[in-house]
């Protein structure tokens, strides 16, 4: 056991993962000497040399293209993109080319490559350095997007997308890279988390709260607050977004009868609507209460003035009070 | 940028060696070349009819630049090399080993479509067992994947060169950039063949670029670019040999622009005239590959009228075959869209 | 009046605003002297010249890019991707730049383009050209999201895009182009339907549908069918998705208490769900029943084989055994 | 692409005429530029200063870079012409006319930051009055809207020529290959200013491409490109008029590249030391732009120690007042975030 914060427990993944496995590479911007600017990569090309730890020129879709060309030559890539923000110029390849090869072929080709990406705010990284970009991946099948929230999950959850034989989004919110109080005691050794099922992070009767990534903590911070007010707020961390495991949310509702999601991103499109539809339809008879999302505005992104940011940012406050509100209801 | 019409070199004895000596060729591999040619031109057409009489929906011709894309399938060794093609490539993967019947199992859709099982476009070419690499519809995107398929190579030093295709207008999109720039940094075994038949669909290339030879741009990556007539299938073998050699002695890439015509409108959905003249395709016809290649065949004895008229009906057999058995094929079943979204034994 | 399919309406439209305002000019693949693949800019060039009417080499990016910095210079530019298959290059120039102009200038620049693509499938388009791609838009703050469903509303809702001072995302339902079926009078002259108002297309109790383009047209087939089995539809055409006419939606469902959503895009993750989790929030009281959505398979892109895109597309008969389901519930 | 290292010329009586006066530069302007050099460097300075003091949080620097900005700042009809930025771009925007208020208000993110009302991170220009298109952080996004900007002067053509500028790193992006190939095509009125300062953070060009001079590429697409000293003030000032008169002219686009260095780290959350040596470092020092143009200054008499010390004390007054200034404006409130989504009237 070691005490690991999440970027260390990435770094951890990493390094066994290039250590068991010859095929596994890493690409992308800043992540050979420099080690990531996030430190994620920091030591990999000590051990593991200049050619599988690769500084990539400035362009994405090459990034995204390179690691799809070698994955269609047998190798496990995992590509860096230095911000889910810069993720763009190469969604071409990944939503059109890595999620479809294994399709398109018939099966005859397959596309084992992990896109890794650090997302969301709250960092004075403004505009364009605090994008949540979940639900534009999320969309399309053929892709599995994953977005952890403690350090135990992120390596394991690594470990299973590295292994997969099918491409994954993997978001990593920054805002937790290094969080003092996110560190966790996680095993030295060869675990794997499972891609596609939740965790119910807290054990509740009034509601059930759906988050996940820095939202998921801020979640579980609001309801300790409310727990002194006698209020008994269950939280699930989603861990996968798609496959969503829909079982765990469904059954949520099944005991709670109230629904509250919590994301980062804006509102309007979110990826909160896949769930409150799920939850509409197949939980409709369950459900004593209008189903509430908690986000970030409707505003085109964060941005970087201190007071506009903490507007932007949803926090235990915030949160507490749509808990409130709903168990009210 | 290096011209490439050198002339045949001459023995000790004063005596021009014939071109396809100087590249080694031996008669069987003329002819086949030669078979590949046709059969690719035949099937082509027995497609269009196909298509005029309803029974598919959906033509990509590349009636008129077969030689680059045979010479480069011989200058390859196919089935061990990885290629990304794209979808006018037909004749590369017929000369590369994929059967009539198949690529008909492909164009009419069926369930044994051994490139996608119905689910892609005709032309969407894709063959795992030679290593030729599933065609996707947008542009150029198998660029900067052939440029990752052979950093892989360099990763696992498998002895592998990669070898892709794309149309004078996917140069213009920025992955052609980011793939030959990046293939050049790290002197990746991948060749790049642009088959450039001066149009992108209705663009012609004076409002895509505002240069002559598409080679030119390999000066901006520092890797070697070649033009070469097209339609001279063994000047495109010379360059294409060369290319390739270079890439598997650690030399790194290269940027081969073959210039060519396409005869077909862009595609069946296409009309054609209302962007160029009939003239301006007739004239083209007369630098036909084929008839330029049976020309130096005949100068050299391998071939003559009776014998191309022989090859012919043999190919005329082996489509009518190949159209028999595509059309007695069962089309895929509707639920069967469903399959392989991921891995089966992950489906959820 | 005139008889107008609807890319005829587009092409009227465009040639009404070229003519209207100097500063209006379009630019694409083959949109010269081919005058579009689907033939929506046929003649322009002839009438406005090289200059105004711009083939551009095969890079959306650029073209993209081109229009954005084009209206930045105080032109008021209409690009078209040949299909909504291939806007993804310009991803980045639309959601970073075109929707963050004036947010980020504080108001200093904006950015007057319209980004036109044709999408859907059910045309043999095969898994390349047959994509919906609402939902990666619509998400966006900045951005406008305009799918109009007929030739009417294309034209006043094309005139209305490109009169409009921020960027314009205009969808046109490719299978829509030429129906017969679809052709409708429309006035010759000046017109403008207004961006964000929903419409009722038919008047209903027993359920509300909300749909847009394709299946706009399919699910009031739908409605007629049951119409006979003594079902009475309310079917609402959306025309814009962002900004969404909340009220319009609403209210339908305040009056029928039953929503069956239907697109042709893939369930999981669609614009679907954000109307459905608008409807569980605020309409909650109102639901006698379980929100449905109607749409295609989750698989990566619409296959080519005909057996499968019947399989892929909803139809009528779909459509109408999902409303039946709803309506007994 | 051209040399740039021609001698002063010489006058009809023989005597060498000094490369301002070839250049047609006054004093007035040469102390403008030199005043402009020192106040972008100190200002820099200032703000590093209160970045340690955690009084702004972000700190993105062109101490090193400034004299190929002031140069083109000079070259163009500020105000008149439109600039397309780049993070990098202090010197540029201060030659160009933004106060060191105004840059202080955006550095501190306050509500009256002329760039963004404080929604950008710092070093995000944009200056409608001067016609300062508003700076993103995504890299190379400017290139082609630079190119849309230069298409839309030549439809109405109104005489304006637009530059726009991106770093080394940003050249290996799609959108450098789209935009440069597209002006070309249609000779549009666009300068391309590259500012090589030899690393994309911490990957060096080296790793970044496979070629000596950047400004190779511009035979890509038939424009004509050059390289200079970027730390050569009248030297980048000479190439620049020469770029600006050719676009002005109707004779299409240039790619200039200014070879140049950066003293600080990329940013504030950067630390060099992983990747580049203190004596590389140092070397480059020894060439700094100010230091060059003060001793070109002095030679011709323009200056000595004593002004220049003198520009300093009164640069160093207006950095004060510029720093008060910005300290005590307000910051934006928290609901001010949910302006200017859409155009006012027709927010929702
Ligand atoms: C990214 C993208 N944009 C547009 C299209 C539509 N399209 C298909 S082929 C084509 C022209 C390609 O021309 P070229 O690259 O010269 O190849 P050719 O067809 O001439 O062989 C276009 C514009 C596409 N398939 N992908
Ligand atoms: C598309 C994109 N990818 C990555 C980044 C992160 N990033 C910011 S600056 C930079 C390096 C830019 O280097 P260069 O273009 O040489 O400019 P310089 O900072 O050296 O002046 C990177 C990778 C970004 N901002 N945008
Ligand atoms: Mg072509
Ligand atoms: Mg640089």
């Amino acid at each position: 056991m070691a005490v690991r914060t999440v970027v260390e427990a990435i770094h951890d993944a990493l390094m066994d993962e290039m250590r068991r496995d010859e095929r596994v590479f890493v690409l992308g911007e800043d992540v050979g000497l420099r080690g990531g600017v996030f430190r994620a990569t920091d030591g990999l090309q000590k051990e593991f040399g200049e050619l599988r730890v690769l500084d990539t020129p400035l362009a994405e879709g090459c990034i995204a293209g390179v690691a799809i060309g070698a994955a269609l030559n047998g190798m496990r890539p995992v590509a860096e993109f230095q911000f889910a923000d810069f993720i763009h110029p190469a969604i071409e390849q990944i939503i059109d080319e890595a999620a479809r090869i294994r399709y398109r072929s018939n099966n005859g080709f397959s596309c084992p490559v992990v896109f890794r990406a650090p997302y969301g705010g709250g960092v004075q990284g403004g505009m364009y350095h605090s994008q949540s970009v979940e639900a534009m991946f999320a969309q399309w099948p053929g892709l599995k997007v994953v977005t952890p929230s403690f350090p135990y999950d992120y390596k394991g959850l690594l470990k299973a997308a590295i292994r997969d034989a099918d491409p994954v989004v993997f978001l990593e919110h920054k805002k937790t890279y290094a969080l003092p109080g996110l560190r966790q005691e996680i095993p030295d050794g060869d675990y794997i988390v499972p891609i596609g099922k939740a965790k119910t992070v807290r054990e509740g009767t009034t509601l059930s709260v759906f988050a996940y990534g820095m939202m998921l903590h801020q979640s579980l911070e609001a309801a300790n607050l409310l727990a002194n007010e006698g209020l008994n707020v269950e939280v699930v961390d989603l861990r996968t977004l798609r496959p969503l495991d829909k079982e765990a949310v469904i059954n949520s509702v099944k005991k709670t009868g109230r629904a509250l999601i919590v994301h980062e991103a804006n509102l309007f499109g979110g990826f909160g609507g896949e769930i409150a539809a799920i939850l509409a339809e197949e939980a409709f008879e369950y459900l004593d209460a209008p189903i509430r999302r908690c986000t970030g505005p409707d505003i085109p992104a964060m941005p970087f003035a201190q007071p506009m940011e903490d507007f932007f940012m949803p926090n235990p406050h915030k949160i507490a009070e749509a808990m409130r509100k709903l168990a009210a209801y | 940028m290096r011209s490439t019409n050198e002339p045949s070199v001459k023995t000790k004895d004063g005596f021009a060696k014939a071109k396809h000596e100087e590249l080694g060729l031996s008669q069987e591999e003329l002819l086949k070349m030669h078979y590949d040619l046709v059969l690719s031109r035949m099937l082509d057409e027995r497609i269009w009819m196909l298509n005029r009489q309803g029974k598919t929906a959906f033509v990509i011709s590349c009636a008129g630049q077969e030689a680059s894309q045979v010479a480069f399938a011989r200058a390859i060794k196919s089935g061990f090399d990885i290629v990304f093609p794209y979808y006018r490539n037909m004749a590369l993967v017929l000369a590369m080993g994929m059967t009539p019947r198949e690529v008909m199992l492909h164009q009419l859709s069926k369930a044994d479509d051994p490139c996608s099982g119905g689910r892609q476009m005709p032309s969407h070419y894709g063959y795992p067992k030679l290593n030729i690499i599933s065609v996707s519809s947008p542009v150029a995107t198998q660029l900067t994947q052939a440029a990752g398929a052979a950093y892989a190579s360099k990763l696992k030093k498998d002895g592998k060169v990669t070898l892709t295709s794309v149309g004078d207008g996917g140069t213009s999109k920025g992955d052609f950039h980011e793939a030959l720039n990046f293939a050049s940094v790290h002197a990746l075994p991948v060749v790049f063949l642009v088959e450039n038949n001066g149009y992108a669909i209705s663009v012609p290339i004076s409002k895509q670029m505002h240069i002559k030879d598409i080679s030119s741009r390999a000066a901006s990556y520092g890797m070697p670019g070649v033009t070469v007539d097209g339609n001279d299938l063994l000047e495109v073998y010379r360059v294409a040999v060369e290319a390739v050699e270079r890439a598997r002695n650690g030399g790194g890439p290269t940027l081969v622009e073959a210039k060519t015509y396409r005869y077909r409108p862009h595609s069946s959905s296409d009309d054609d005239r209302a962007y160029r003249t009939r003239e301006e395709v007739e004239e083209w016809k007369h630098k036909d590959p084929i008839e330029q290649f049976e020309r130096y065949l005949e100068e050299h004895n391998f071939m003559d009228k009776e014998s191309e008229k022989q090859v012919r009906l043999k190919i005329r057999q082996v489509i009518d075959d190949a159209q028999e058995y595509a059309e007695k094929a069962a089309y895929p079943s509707p639920e069967s869209a469903l399959k392989y979204v991921y891995a089966e034994e992950e489906v959820r």
